[in-house]
Formats: C-alpha cells, structure tokens, sequence
C-alpha cells in the first residue's frame, strides 16, 4: 500500500505511460464496440492521443532532445488530415445511405 | 373596347355561357358624369374558360384582376364579382358570376391570373363559396376551425373560440 | 470588366461606401440630438388636436347626436324627461336644456379618437382635448362618467317625471280630446340607448 | 515555465467560479416558478414544429474542414516564424514551398467553388409565353419601353 | 502530495473520465463534447511534460479545429443522436476483452521495464524557437511532405464532400 | 401539417427545382421553420412558414390573418357613410390618407358628388406627404431588416416632421379622419403652407443622405441586388402594383394611367426599376424606387402647393349620404403601396350593402412565395421587407 | 425618479433597503419585447424613435421572450393572435409586464362591437399591469404609461406573489 | 495583519488575486462599454438614450446587470440540459483566459507564457465550442442556426487572425506578448503598424504590408466578435436571437459578458501586436507601468469606439458574402503579405 502511496506521490515516466496506455484501451475499446462511424473516428482520436503522451514524455524523461515534440506535432497533423478525409466519408456515405453505422455501412458495400 | 363591344365578342363566342342577354348595369343608370358600373353575367362553371378568353386574345388583353370580390346578396345568390382592366389597351370591364347558396360552387380562376389564388381564398373564407379546382383551398384570414363565414348576412357570431369569448 | 478587375473594383468600392457611410454618421454623432425629453419637456400640441373627450356636462343637452355619430358606439347616454315645470337652466349657446342626464358615459378605452362626435354637437359642448397622458392600472377607470346627477337627484327626476306622465295620463281619460303635452324639444327625441345597425 | 502556465490554470478556474458564483448569485434573487408552456421551446410564438435537431448544411463542413487544414498550417507557421530569420533566404524558401504546396490546394478549393457558401439559387418565377399571344408580349413590352423618359438615375 | 501532482491527477481525472464518457455515452453530441474536455486534459499533461508547444497546438488543432470539425459533422448526420454501443462490430464483451488485454499487457510492460528516466534534464523554455529549427533543419523532408499531406487532405476531403447524392 | 405551394399551373419552372408542389411531406434534409408572427422581421403579424434545405429556402407558405380586423364586416354595420372613413384609416395605418381617400372617393362616385378645386389640391398634399411618409417607413423598417439600424432613425426623425403637419392640420397624428366625403373635415391651419414648404426644402439632402448611408452603400446593394427578382410578366399577371410593380419595371401609375384626381395635370415623372445594380425587379429596384418616388412627391407637393385654389373645404359634403338603389362602384387610387381599390355595393340605405377593400399590400403579399424560393432566409427577410406590407390592409 | 431622485426623497444617503435597489433595477431596465401588432405599433415604433427615444427609460427592445421584462401589446388582438400572445408571455421570464397600449389591446377598440374576430382586451388572456388609452396613443403616452409602469414596480417586494 | 502578510507571502494567493484583476477589470469594463456603446449609438442616431438613472443614465448598465441578476432562468423542456448549463461556463471561461496573456502594463501580464501569441488564437476556440454547445443544446432552431453561424463565422476568421499575428511574430521574432510590446516601446514610429523599429529602408519597404495586415486583422477581429457589419448570428432581423435565443437571465448575462470582453480582447490583441500595446506613442514621454495600463486600455477603447461607430452606420452582410470576405479577400491578402513580410525581413 504504502508503495502505492509513494508511487502516486512521485510522478514519472511510468505514470504518463499508464495514463496512455488506459487512454489507448479506452480509444480501442470505442474503436471495437461502436458503430457510429464519428464514434469510432472518436476512438481513433483518443489512441492518438495516448501514442502523443508517449512520444511526449520520453521526450521529456529520457532524452535532451525535443524531437518527441516534433514527431507530435506530425501525428497531430496527421489526425487533423485523418479526421478531415475520415469525416469527409462518413458524410458522403450518410449521403447516399442515409446511415452512419459502420456495420450497415459493410453490408452496403456493392 | 367599350363593354359593349366586349360583350358582343363574348357573346359570339361563348353564347351559352353568359346568362344574360344583354350588358347589365347598376342601379339602372349607368350615364350621368361618373360611370357607374355596366358588367357581363357569366355562368359560375365557365369562368375559367372566359379569363382566359380575355387574357390572352390581343384585343382583350386584360393582363390584371385588379379585384375579386364575393358578395352575399342576401337573397339567397352569392355572386363573385371579377374587375378586370388591361394596361396595355387601357380599358376595364366587370364580370360577374351567381351561384345560389344552397350550391355555392364558382369555378378558379387562379390559373389565368395569380392574383386571384388568394382573392378566392378570401371569398370561400368569408363567404364559403367553394372555389372549384382551387389548387390550395384554405381558409386564409379566420383561423381553420373557425365556425361559419363571417361576411354572409345571415353570419351568428360564435360565442367561444378555444375557451376565449368572442363577443364583447 | 475583367472578374479580377472586378474583384479589386468590388474591395476598394466597398470601402468607399463604407467610408462615405461612416462620414455620414460621425457628422451626426455632433448634431444636436432629436429627442424631446418627455416628461421634463412636453411636445408642443396643436391646437387642433385629438385626444381625450372631454363634456361639458352644463351645456349638453342630452340631444344625442353625439352618439349617434360615434362609429365605436362608446358613448352611452341616458336620459329623463324634465317636466315642464322644471328649469334645468340654459346653455352656453342659449338653447334650453329639457333633459336630465342621469348617466352620460364614454368609454374612453373604446374611443378611437376619430372626432367624429365632436361635429354634430349642437352645443359645442363635447370636445377633444390636449390630455394624452391617462394611463391606469384599471380598465374600470377608463370609462370615464360625465354626468353629474347623485342618485338621489336622478330618483326625484324619474319619480318627477313618472309623476307628471300619470297626471297627463290622467288629464288625458279625464278629456280625451285634450291637447297634447307639448313636444319636448326640436329635436326629435331618439331612442335613449343608441341602436346602430341596420333596420 | 510550469509557473506561468499555472497562472493561466488559475485564470480558467477563475472564469469557471465567477460563473458559478453568479448563478448562484442569481438563485438567491430569482423568481422560479417553471410550467410547461413557460419552457416550451420558442419558435416566434407558433408550436414548434418537429425537432430543431436537424442536420444542417454541407457547406458547414466544408468551411470547418477548411479551416482545420489551415489551422494545421498556422501551428507550423507560429514556429517557422519564430526562428525563420536565422536561417536567412534558405529558411524563407522552404516555407514558401510549404506554403505554396499549401495554396495550391487552396486554389483547388477557390476554384472547385468549396469556398462559396451556398449562394442563393434564386428561381426567378417564369411567366409561360407559350399560352400567352405574341401580340400580348409586344404590346406589354411597349408599355414598358415607352418612357424611357426617366432620367434620375444618379 | 503537492499541489504540482494534485493538478496532475486533477488533468489525468478529466482525461480518462471524459474519455469514459466518450466511450459510454449513449449521446453522440455529448459524447463529442465530453471528447473536448478529453483534449483539454491532454493538453494539461503536455504541459506536465513541458511541451508547451505541443499543449497549444492540441488546443489549437484538436479543441479548435478537430472538435469544430466533428461537431459539425454530428450535427449534420444527426438525426438519431442516440448510438447505442451494444452492438458493435464485436460484442461488448469481447470487445471488453480485447481492449483490457491489449490495454493490460502494454501497460503491464510500461510498468515492468525500467526506463532510464533522467529527471534532472534542462529545461528547455523555448521549445516553439528550438521545434521551429528542427522542422527547418533536421526534419525539413517531413515538414514539406507534411504539406502535400495537407494538400491531398484538403483536396480529397473537398473532393468527397462536394460529390452529390447518388442518382 | 404543410399544404403543398400553389404553383399556378401556367408558370414554369426553371430546370434543377425542387419539386416540392408534388408531395405534401418535406424530404428528410429539409426542415419546416415558422417565422412570426411575433419575429423581428416580418413587419407585424405576418407568418412566414418556410421549408428550408440547409438555409436554401424550398418553399415559403405565409399565413396571413393574425390582423383581420372584420373591416368588411364594419363597414356594413355603420349607421352611415362617414362613420368607415375611420375604419378605413386603420386598414393601412402606415397610410391613412390615402386610404380615407380612396374610400371618400368612391363615396363620391357613387353619390356622383363633384368637389371643390381646393379640396382636389389639399387632398393631392395630403396623399403625397403621406406617401413620403409611408415610405419613409418602409425605407427605415428596411434598413433595419438589412442590418442597418441608423437609418431607420433618421427616417423616423423625418417622418415625424410630416406627422406634425399633419396633426396642425386634423389633430392626429396616424389616423386621421380628415379627407371627408365631398370635402376635408379641416381647412388648411395658418402656417401650413409655409411649414410645408421648409420640409421641402429640407427633406431634399435628407433624401440624398439616406441614399448615400443606405441605397448606395455597396454591401446594402449586394445583399439586395438580384434577390427576390420579380419578373414584370410575373408582376402584371399577379395584379401587383404601387412601387412593386415599378420596381419589375413596369411603367404603371394609376395617377396617370387612370386619373383619378388632379395628379395628371402636375408636372411628375414615375420611378422605374432599372436594374441599375441587377436584375430588373429586384430589391434594390423596388427600394430605389420608393426612395425616388419620395422626390417625386416633393415635386408634387411644390406644384399643388403653388397651384392652391381658394374655397371652401366642406362645400360638397353632403348632409346624408343615401346613394341609389343597387348602385356599385369600384375606384382604385394609388396608395402609397399600390392600386388601393374600394367596390362598394348600395342598397339605398345609409349604410353601405358591401365594401370590399382591395388592398395593394394583399396582392403583393400574394406574390412572396414566387420570388423567394431558392434564396436564403436573410433573402427571405429581405424580400419580405422589400414588398413593404402593412398587415392591417393584407388582414382587413 | 431613479436612484438619486430617492435619495432626495428619503433624505438618507443612498437606497436604504435591498428591495429598494432591486426595485430601482427592474423599472429601470425595462427590456421590451420587439413585437407589434398593428396601427399601436408604429406608434411604438415612433417612440423608440429618435424624437420619443424610449430608451431614456432603458427600454431596449429584445427579439425573444426569454430575455425580455415587458411586453407591449400594442394594437389589435385578433383572435387567431390571442393564443399566441399567450404563448409568448408565457415565454418570457418572470417577473414579467404586460402594457396594454390602445383602445384595441384595451378592450377592443373600435372592434368591439362588430369585430367578429378581434379578442375584447387582452387581458381575456394576459394579465395587463398597465392600461394606456388612445387610438393610436401618442408615444408620449406611452412613456407615461411606462412611468406608470415603473410607479407600481416601486411598490412591489422583491419576493413577490404575482402570475 | 500578519495574516495578511503570510497570505501575501504566500505565491499561489498572490497570482490568484494578481488573476482575478482583470475580473474586475471585465466587469468595469463592461459597463463602460454598455453604456458608451449605447450612448455613442444613440447620438448618432440623434438621440440621447439612458437619461434617466444617475446622471445621463450612467447608472444603467448597474441596473441592467442586476435587473438580470433577478430575472427566472428558463431551461426549456426539450433543451439537453446538462449541455445547456455547461455552455456558459465554457464560453466565459475561453473568454476570460485570453485576459491571462494581455499584457495590460510593463508589470502586469496574468501570466508571461511564451506563446502568448499563439494561446490567444487557441483560447478563441473555445468561446467557438461553448456558443455551438449552447445553439445545440437549446433545442431551437433559430440557437442552432445561430450557433452553428457563429461557429463558422468564428472559424473563418480565426484564420486571417492567425496569420496576421504570425506577420507580427515574424516582424518581432518573438510568441511573447509582452516582448512583442517591449519590441515596439518608444514612440509610434517604432509602431508594428508602421512597420516597426527596423533600419528605414526595411521600414519604408515593410510600410504597405503591415497597414494592409494591420486593416485585416481589424476587420477580422470585428468579424470575431460578430459584429455589424459580421453579426449575422445574432441577425435580429433572421435570427431572433441568434444562439442565445432560449438564455435568460444570468445566463445570457454571462454570454452578453464574454461577448463584450471578447469585445475587448480583440482590440487588445490589435493594440498590442501593431499598436505598441501599452506603449506610449510619445517614447519615453508619459510611459511607464500605471501610464502602461492607461495607454493599453485607451487604446483599445479607441478600437471599441471605432467598432461602435461601424456597427451603427453598416447594414450586415449575407452569410455567403461573409464567407467570401473571410475566405477570398482577407486570406488571399494576407498570403501575400506573409510572402512580402518574410522576403523583406531576410534581404
Ligand atoms: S372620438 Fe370617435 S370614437 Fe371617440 S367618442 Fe367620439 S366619435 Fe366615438
Ligand atoms: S351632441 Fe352634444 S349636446 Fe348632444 S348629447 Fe352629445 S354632447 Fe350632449
Ligand atoms: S387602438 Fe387604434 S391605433 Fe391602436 S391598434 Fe387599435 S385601431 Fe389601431
């Protein structure tokens, strides 16, 4: 108990890395259970974002460099330009299937 | 054209749809300084047919309903009243079309002018004269579940409207 | 013009006119102001002015007329035979008063201040004056009573004047070709509770 | 560092509680007596008809994707222009190339017409000629034609 | 515990907490809301790890851009805003499964290796000048792909956007 | 819930609508929204319900009647003639003058009652300062639908000029009563003339700077330009009329083409929509036309003015007012909103058989759902606010 | 009559109860609802024109009910409006006023005999605090209808039994 | 005393007082600005407004605010009503940390980030997000349309906001707002609107472009704040009420509140990213922190009174031609400024 306590107290690498990684199964887990196809695009989001605390906190704790920040940056961008093509689908297919549910979406598939 | 003329025209035309042999006129003097009005009787069924007559031929031409009105004659005849002028020969006529009250059935003449969509609405607000192949036939200024035609003579006014008193 | 030339036409246009707007505005933000401050300041009325009624209660003869001519219906007058024995006094116009008027009412909530009363008073005695500013917490308060009979005055009129039709009556079986009471006044008398609409 | 963003922490918090404060403010003074038609939705004094969750626009879309990418844009450009200088013309040209990659999609949009909000497509109402006479056209054209007399135009 | 780590929690609380919502709501709008506050605790630990840099740019991209974006989105396919989550792709609870394990054994192996952390590094004040030489210098390649990465986005997300209804 | 529009079946329609006249249920992307009655741009109690796709207007249904006041139904019940002419103000109290008129003249014609020179001459003042009036208003109320409030002011500090000429001269300040059968209910006051001819001159520049600050501005001529075009053939075949039916171009004054009164011997040019900045028939046409419409009407005021006879105002009025048996009659006039008609039917008694109000603001109300489909809701606004209604004449 | 009228009225130095200032607050920021009806209106409307400037009183005129303290029913209420005008003050956020501007808003005006379709006075369906006579009144008498208004908010406690 | 002395001592009560000043700074702020703006509207439109609380009615904003402190809070019943309450707070609180970069004066800045710059263009989006969370959330649709417009409208012109900041970034070289300031200390000819205190020839070359993104970034900040002629959110005459349509209360207090704080951040950001912030415009004359403080709000008040005088004289545009302004005339502009800007600066 005690271990915890102290570990709680002291903040580190490893808390920023749990903290991703309960990110990273939350976003997997909306990835695999929902069928709103924005809802998954959600799940995508929060992955991303745990592998962002992950680039960003070895950056701080193990190396002087900042690169970690800069390759950050690159998956921001690539999740905006992901989101933008992403959501740009997810509204075409309302469009013409009136539906956004991934699983319809399959079976529509012609 | 005088209405003179434009009563023989519809006359050689559309014999059997004007009911009156000859140019009707108010009040039995129609001279006298001011002209008061002269009009043509046509059949309620026909009207449609006859506008479009005196739209479109190049001496009619009477390209404006100026007004339409329904009128309760308190005898039992309800009478559509059309007042028709044209801007390009400069000349105006009156038409007039009866239906008694027990079949108070006129025939739209929305289609020959646009005007006279809403004017009718009026008339079959008011008056419940039904306008035969109206394309929207609704009331238009009484709310809809309003009871009976406020401008006929013999009009009783309701006495409670959704729980609010209507007379004084 | 070109679409590129338009394009700059449009820019530097729009911010003329906005310009020229802007000049408009800021030359009147140094104006003097429009506003007359109400209740300090009172607008000037015109003589002619329309607003509220006003009776001159002495002077009315209670001919009716006025109601009469009311579109609104929001005179209500009634009135009592005076006997011939009573004086009522004379009016400002020195036409002879006959009637009693135990109730002249305006509903001044009705009124639409149209004017049209004040014309055919044979007395002058109904006019519009400049009070515009009656506003009450009450829409009893705004049907305004002119008349200035108490109700006692108005059960001696009315037991006077039951009094006086019993003895005409009276003369009247006791010599049946009697004369008439004399006619009232000019005027015809109308009935005492305006009936508008149509015979 | 940490420090300064901690004020700005605070600042947040600040916003956060003054709300808080003044609706609690506002609790104390206020009337609340709620009934059905008091919290019927408002729609210009007529019920309301069907939900107001609609789906709205594509052009909504359209203009926040936009948006987005330039957005993306401006995160690059805040550090470029920072440090940019250094590194003298060579620096300048290579956000030129980004930027120009950059406008060149923009072009893309400006001509494939994503950047017009959706222009009113007025339909204009059609008087039908066809049962109308010839004469009656050129006559109606004549008494619009005949007074060209005013010459007010400013 | 000082207040450094309770406002550390505090941001790790809203993070995971309105990712829990994200994940359970049954409300797509809330849900989507719920996802700002998710950024905006991330960008909180971004600033824990002094990347301030990276902080406003979350904030920027993600809270400004990216949430605007979807939002937009939902509202436009909105006409069932409640999703029910039982039926996915998997079930729930394989899905539960799969997301515990994966979830589990990465942070089982976060919490078993030792990472050499130096704690006592520089702190670096200026990382937007140092983040602006390395997208000049060392990462110029990537920088300007970035671009044309931007460029096909834009371009294609338009392209899909404006194509019209089918028939 | 929603009726299917009336497209006269004599219209065509434009490839690419959307064939809304069909089905009585709106498709799934559309959305059904009320605007009024009680919205700020609609002018009064107008309700407005559109369909809309996005902001694309698909259809425009308005509901009128929320100001139906039963005026054909006072009229039957007055005890005389005279007792309407206050009615009849209300029915378009942006206008009274020339609706009193109207009704006093078709009186007249009915009781075939010639009036005197200086009663043509007052009445002429009257109508045209009331028109400037109205269309102050219109022009003001339309400022505000564009977004500009200023003008809006400056028209009422104007107005309100106007309104002071007229209570010297009958004591109200919007209803007036003055313009009686066979004659006027005042003469002229004193200082009339001259008061009038110090907001002639000072209403001029006041015209030019509200041109400047509105008409001209560039994004007041953007947003109004080609919007709600009405076509004239459209216009004409709708009855529309006043400076509506200016606005499509078409050149059509009742003061002219079918004198009524002493305007035809005034030396006056109508205003015609040119589509100067657009189409022909657009806002901003019928919005220019109004505001050169007002100059004209200075000029109007200055020649009646100068041209003012002497006599006396209440020669012609008539002690009773009994037309004959069965007469009828319809006068149209200009109102400042269009051909302002009365069909009034005798029975021989004192009080009308039937009086029917054609009102100009009805017809043109009536052409709204044409020239608003495709164009979004601040169009709508605009285009509404450009047909200038006064709902106590659509409802009666 | 605002804060500092008061003060010279009671002699003290500045408002002496809470309920006073609140009081003070309400009538001096009287928000109206942008909504007309009919000849009332334009007289309305020329009072919060320049010449009138109704905003002297701090009347500012809002376009939805939820914001707004006081609603002019200012011209005629027909019957097919009625259930509206209810609707909407049923909207707005207490406290709330109702001035009844014009013989029509009144009681009917000069409707009420033959008006088939005119409702007699609004208040068959609203609660009027204020009547103000006239046809249409001069705006001058609507801002002393105002004041009349303003008079009874005076008096009223901030806890209040009203509607 | 002592108390206060240990409070004071302590660092966390001293930066929370130092940050609840500009609270206080709104909420004077506001008022002013209520009544100025109400009261310059008015005498352009020849008339006098509020005469009749205190003297010239300067009372009246106190009024309004406590009129509205007493007024019913309405929640509608079809409203999601969780996200109904939330949209305040999120409105208000991106509103109010923006404040925490101002640099009011040489010594007070709530709190010195580095990225000034660059947080302000981030903190905007989050009014954006608490104004579409309130039009969705009222179940309305005039809210919605209103909110979802303003969300558009905001974004549109966040664009050339950031852009014009970035040209004031590569002029100065620094995200700080406070070095941004210092940067242009002593005198208006150091001015970034003027081009800044560089070698004349740079200066006179850099002249047109900074004007031209000076104006840009004035327009677009108008438009930020939806303002005639950019308010078609709350369009009175579309839109009812725009997004805030079903508030009352102190609710809507709050988003009347973060609109004219907004107000104010807005010319802030104008003032001291090409107006030498807090900067006296007569060098070392009249400059110092207190005059800091009077030069930065004056000049910003000047933006207000700019803004005031625009917003009565213009009709609104159409929300198609808002979009091509934002999208088609002040970011192609701005490109070429930032082109221009940058060539000028490295030869
Ligand atoms: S002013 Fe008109 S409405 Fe009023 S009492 Fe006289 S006649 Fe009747
Ligand atoms: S008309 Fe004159 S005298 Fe006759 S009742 Fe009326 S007020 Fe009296
Ligand atoms: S009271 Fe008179 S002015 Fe007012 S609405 Fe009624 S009729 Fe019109």
């Amino acid at each position: 108990m005690e271990e915890v306590v102290k570990f709680l107290q002291h903040p580190g690498l490893t808390h920023y890395l749990i903290l991703s990684g309960l990110l990273f199964s939350l976003g997997l887990f909306a990835v695999l259970t929902r069928r709103n196809a924005i809802m998954v695009l959600m799940g995508v989001e929060l992955i991303l974002n745990a592998a962002n605390i992950n680039f960003v906190a070895f950056s701080r704790y193990v190396s002087t460099s900042i690169d970690g920040h800069v390759v950050a940056i690159f998956v921001i961008i690539l999740a905006a330009a992901e989101a933008a093509i992403m959501l740009a689908i997810v509204l075409n297919i309302y469009q013409n299937f009136n539906t956004v549910n991934v699983d319809d979406i399959n079976q529509l598939k012609d | 054209m005088t209405a003179q003329e434009i009563f023989d025209v519809l006359k050689a035309k559309f014999g059997d749809a004007l009911p009156e042999e000859k140019l009707s006129a108010a009040g039995g003097s129609a001279a006298a300084g001011f002209s008061l009005q002269v009009w043509i009787t046509i059949a309620p069924g026909r009207t449609k047919e006859i506008c479009s007559f005196l739209r479109d031929d190049s001496e009619m031409q009477f390209d404006t309903l100026s007004c339409l009105s329904g009128v309760d004659y308190n005898n039992g005849t309800f009478g559509v009243v059309y007042h028709l002028s044209s801007m390009v020969q400069k000349h105006k006529i009156v038409l007039k079309a009866f239906c008694t009250k027990e079949h108070p059935h006129i025939q739209s003449v929305s289609s020959v002018w646009g005007t006279a969509n809403w004017h009718e609405r009026e008339v079959f607000d008011l008056f419940g004269v039904i306008i035969d192949e109206h394309p929207d036939l609704r009331r238009i200024l009484l709310p809809d579940d309003w009871e009976g035609n406020p401008l006929r003579k013999d009009y009783k006014v309701q006495e409670f409207y959704h729980g609010m008193k209507v007379p004084y | 013009m070109s679409s590129i030339g338009t394009y700059f036409y449009n820019i530097f246009h729009s911010l003329y006119t906005v310009v020229v707007g802007m000049r408009i505005t800021i030359k009147h933000l140094f104006t003097r102001s429009a506003t007359v401050q109400y209740p300090t300041v009172k607008m000037k009325i015109p003589e002619r002015a329309r607003n509220r009624l006003f009776v001159n209660i002495d002077d009315c003869i209670g001919c009716d007329q006025c109601a009469m001519a009311c579109p609104v219906d929001c005179i209500t007058i009634e009135t009592i035979k005076s006997t011939p024995d009573m004086d009522l006094g004379m009016t400002s116009k020195n036409t002879k008063k006959r009637l009693y008027l135990p109730r002249f009412d305006i509903d001044i909530a009705k009124c639409c201040y149209c004017g049209l009363c004040v014309w055919p008073c044979p007395t002058e005695c109904i006019v519009m004056t400049d009070v515009y500013e009656f506003a009450e917490y009450d829409r009893k308060d705004l049907i305004y009573s002119f008349s200035n009979m108490t109700e006692e005055e108005i059960a001696a009129a009315k037991v006077r004047l039951e009094q006086y039709n019993q003895e005409q009556a009276a003369k009247k079986a006791a010599a049946v070709p009697a004369k008439e009471p004399a006619p009232p006044a000019a005027n015809p008398l109308p009935p005492s509770v305006p009936d508008i609409g149509k015979a | 560092m940490l420090t300064e963003f901690g004020k700005a922490l605070i600042f947040l918090i600040i916003g956060a509680i003054f709300v808080a404060l003044g609706l609690v403010g506002a609790w104390v003074f206020r009337p609340h007596r709620p009934y059905p038609e008091k919290n019927a939705t408002y729609e210009c004094g007529e019920e309301p008809v069907g939900s107001a969750w609609i789906r709205l626009n594509v052009r909504f879309y359209v203009t926040a994707l936009i948006f987005l990418i330039f957005d993306v844009e401006v995160a690059f450009l805040f550090p470029w222009a920072l440090v940019y200088r250094q590194f003298g013309l060579m620096g300048f040209l290579e956000m030129a190339v980004f930027l120009i990659i950059l406008i060149v999609g923009y072009a893309y949009v400006w001509v494939k017409g994503d950047l017009n909000w959706d222009k009113p497509k007025p339909q204009i109402p059609v008087f039908d000629r066809t049962i109308v006479t010839a004469g009656r056209m050129r006559s109606v054209s004549t008494i619009l034609d005949d007074d060209d007399v005013n010459e007010g135009v400013e | 515990m000082d207040l450094y780590t309770i406002i550390l929690y505090f941001f790790a609380v809203v993070t995971l907490g309105s990712a829990c919502i994200v994940v359970f709501s049954r409300n797509i709008v809330r849900a989507a809301f719920a996802l700002l506050f998710a950024f905006f605790g991330v960008a909180g630990i971004y600033i824990f790890l002094l990347a301030d840099f990276i902080a406003i740019t979350q904030l920027l991209i993600y809270v400004g851009g990216i949430m605007v974006l979807m939002l937009f989105s939902v509202m436009l396919t909105s006409h069932q805003i409640n999703v029910d989550a039982k039926t996915g792709t998997i079930q729930t609870l394989p899905a539960i499964l799969i997301a515990a394990c994966v979830g589990g054994g990465v942070i089982w192996v976060f919490w078993i290796t030792d990472w050499k952390e130096k704690s006592d590094l520089p702190v670096i004040d200026t990382t937007a000048a140092k983040i602006g030489e390395l997208l000049l210098t060392n990462y110029l390649l990537p920088f300007e792909i970035a671009s044309v990465v931007l460029l096909v986005a834009l371009v294609g997300a338009a392209m899909i956007a404006r194509r019209e209804k089918k028939g | 819930m929603i009726q299917p529009p009336t497209l006269p079946t004599n219209y065509t329609v434009k490839p690419g609508q959307i064939k809304t006249s069909t089905g009585k249920t709106i498709r799934t992307e559309e959305m059904i929204i009320n605007m009024g009655p009680q919205h700020p741009s609609t002018h009064g109690v107008l309700r407005l319900e559109i369909v809309v796709d996005g902001e694309i207007i698909v259809d425009c249904i308005p509901h009128i009647g929320y100001l139906h006041r039963c005026f054909e139904k006072h009229c039957e019940q007055m005890t005389n003639y005279q007792q309407v002419i206050p009615y009849a103000d209300r029915m378009d109290y942006c206008s009274a003058m020339t609706n009193e008129w109207a009704f006093a003249l078709a009186a007249e014609r009915l009781l075939k009652i010639e009036v005197p020179e200086r009663v043509e001459y007052i009445r002429v003042i009257m109508a045209e300062l009331q028109r400037i009036a109205s269309h102050l208003i219109a022009v003001g109320t339309y400022g505000i639908d564009s977004g500009a409030f200023t003008p809006f002011l400056y028209t009422f500090i104007d107005r309100e000029k106007i309104l002071d000429l007229f209570e010297m001269t009958c004591g109200a300040r919007l209803l007036y009563n003055y313009i009686w059968i066979g004659g006027l209910s005042h003469d002229l006051p004193p200082k009339f003339i001259e008061q009038t001819k110090e907001f002639v001159a000072y209403f001029r520049p006041r015209v030019k700077m509200l041109n400047d600050l509105l008409s001209y501005n560039e994004i007041f001529v953007k947003r109004t330009a080609n919007v709600g075009v009405l076509p004239r053939e459209v216009a004409i075949n709708y009855a529309v009329s006043g400076p509506q039916l200016r606005g499509s171009g078409v050149n059509w004054d009742l003061r002219r083409d079918d004198p009524f009164v002493i305007d035809h011997k005034l030396d006056w040019q109508p205003q015609v929509g040119k589509g100067e900045v657009g189409t022909v028939g657009d806002c901003w046409d019928r919005h220019i036309v109004r505001m050169r419409e007002m100059e004209q009407s200075l000029n109007m005021i200055e020649q009646a003015l100068a041209g003012l006879p002497e006599g006396n105002v209440k020669a012609a009025i008539p002690k009773r007012i009994r037309p004959e048996k069965d007469a009828e009659i319809y006068v149209r006039t200009e109102a400042s909103r269009g051909e302002l008609g009365y069909y009034i039917i005798s029975d021989g008694t004192a009080s009308p058989f039937r009086v029917k109000a054609r009102g100009p603001a009805f017809v043109n109300l009536s052409v709204l759902p044409e020239i608003v489909r495709g164009g979004l809701i601040a169009d709508l606004v605009l285009t509404a606010g450009s047909i200038d209604i006064v709902l106590g004449e659509v409802d009666r | 009559m605002g804060l500092l009228d008061q003060r010279f009225e009671n002699g003290n130095v500045f408002i002496t109860s809470l309920d006073g200032l609140l009081n003070w607050a309400r009538l001096s920021s009287l928000w109206q609802m942008q909504f007309g009806l009919a000849c009332c209106a334009i007289e309305m409307m020329a009072a919060s024109a320049s010449n009138f400037d109704i905003m002297r009183f701090g009347v500012i005129p809002r376009a939805t009910p939820r914001q707004v303290d006081v609603m002019f029913v200012a011209g005629t209420v027909t019957i097919k409006m009625a259930s509206r005008i209810k609707r909407l003050y049923d909207q707005m956020s207490e406290p709330r006023y109702v001035i009844s501007m014009g013989s029509c808003a009144n009681c009917g005006g000069p409707y009420w005999e033959h008006g088939y379709h005119v409702l007699k006075g609004v208040d068959r369906v609203i609660p009027v605090d204020v009547y103000i006579p006239g046809c249409p009144p001069r705006p001058e008498a609507l801002l002393e209808g105002i004041m009349k208004l303003q008079e009874k908010v005076r008096k009223e406690s901030m806890i209040r039994k009203r509607a | 005393m002592e108390f206060i002395q240990t409070l004071l001592a302590n660092q966390l009560v001293v930066s929370i007082l130092l940050s609840a000043l500009p609270l206080v700074f709104i909420i004077l702020m506001v008022l002013v600005v209520l009544y100025t703006e109400m009261k310059v509207a008015a005498h352009i439109q020849d008339r006098v407004a509020y005469m009749r609380t205190g003297w010239h009615g300067v009372l009246q904003p106190i009024a309004d605010m406590l009129k509205l402190l007493q007024k019913e809070d309405i929640i509608p019943t079809k409203a999601d009503k969780l996200l109904f309450r939330a949209a305040p707070f999120i409105a208000f609180t991106g509103t109010y940390v923006a404040y925490a970069v101002l640099p009011f004066s040489s010594i007070y800045i709530g709190s010195n980030i580095n990225l000034g710059a660059f947080f302000l263009v981030a903190a905007g989006s989050l009014v954006v997000i608490g104004i579409l969370m309130a039009g969705w959330a009222s179940n309305n649709k005039w809210s919605l349309f209103g909110g979802v417009r303003s969300a558009a409208q905001m974004i549109s012109y966040e664009i050339p906001t950031a852009l014009a900041v970035i040209i004031a970034v590569m002029i100065t070289g620094s995200l700080n707002l406070q070095e941004v300031t210092k940067f242009q200390d002593g005198g208006i000819g150091n001015w970034l609107v003027f081009g800044g205190p560089l070698p004349w020839m740079q200066k006179l070359m850099l002249m047109p472009f900074t004007v031209i993104t000076f104006f840009i970034l004035f327009v677009a900040s108008i438009a930020e704040v939806n303002r005639t002629p950019f308010d078609l959110p709350e369009a009175e005459s579309e839109l009812v009420q725009g997004f805030n349509t079903e508030y009352s209360g102190m609710r809507f207090a709050m988003f009347y509140l973060s609109e004219y704080a907004n107000l104010f951040t807005v010319s802030a950001v104008v003032v001291s990213l090409f107006l030498g912030g807090w900067s006296s415009p007569f060098g070392a004359f009249m400059s110092g922190p207190v005059w800091g403080v009077f030069w930065f709000t004056s000049k910003a008040f000047l933006f207000i009174l700019i803004q005031i005088w625009i917003r009565w004289t213009l009709p609104r545009l159409r929300v198609d031609q808002l979009m091509y302004v934002s999208w088609k005339v002040l970011t192609p502009w701005l490109f070429v400024c930032i082109f221009a800007v940058g060539l000028i600066l490295v030869i």
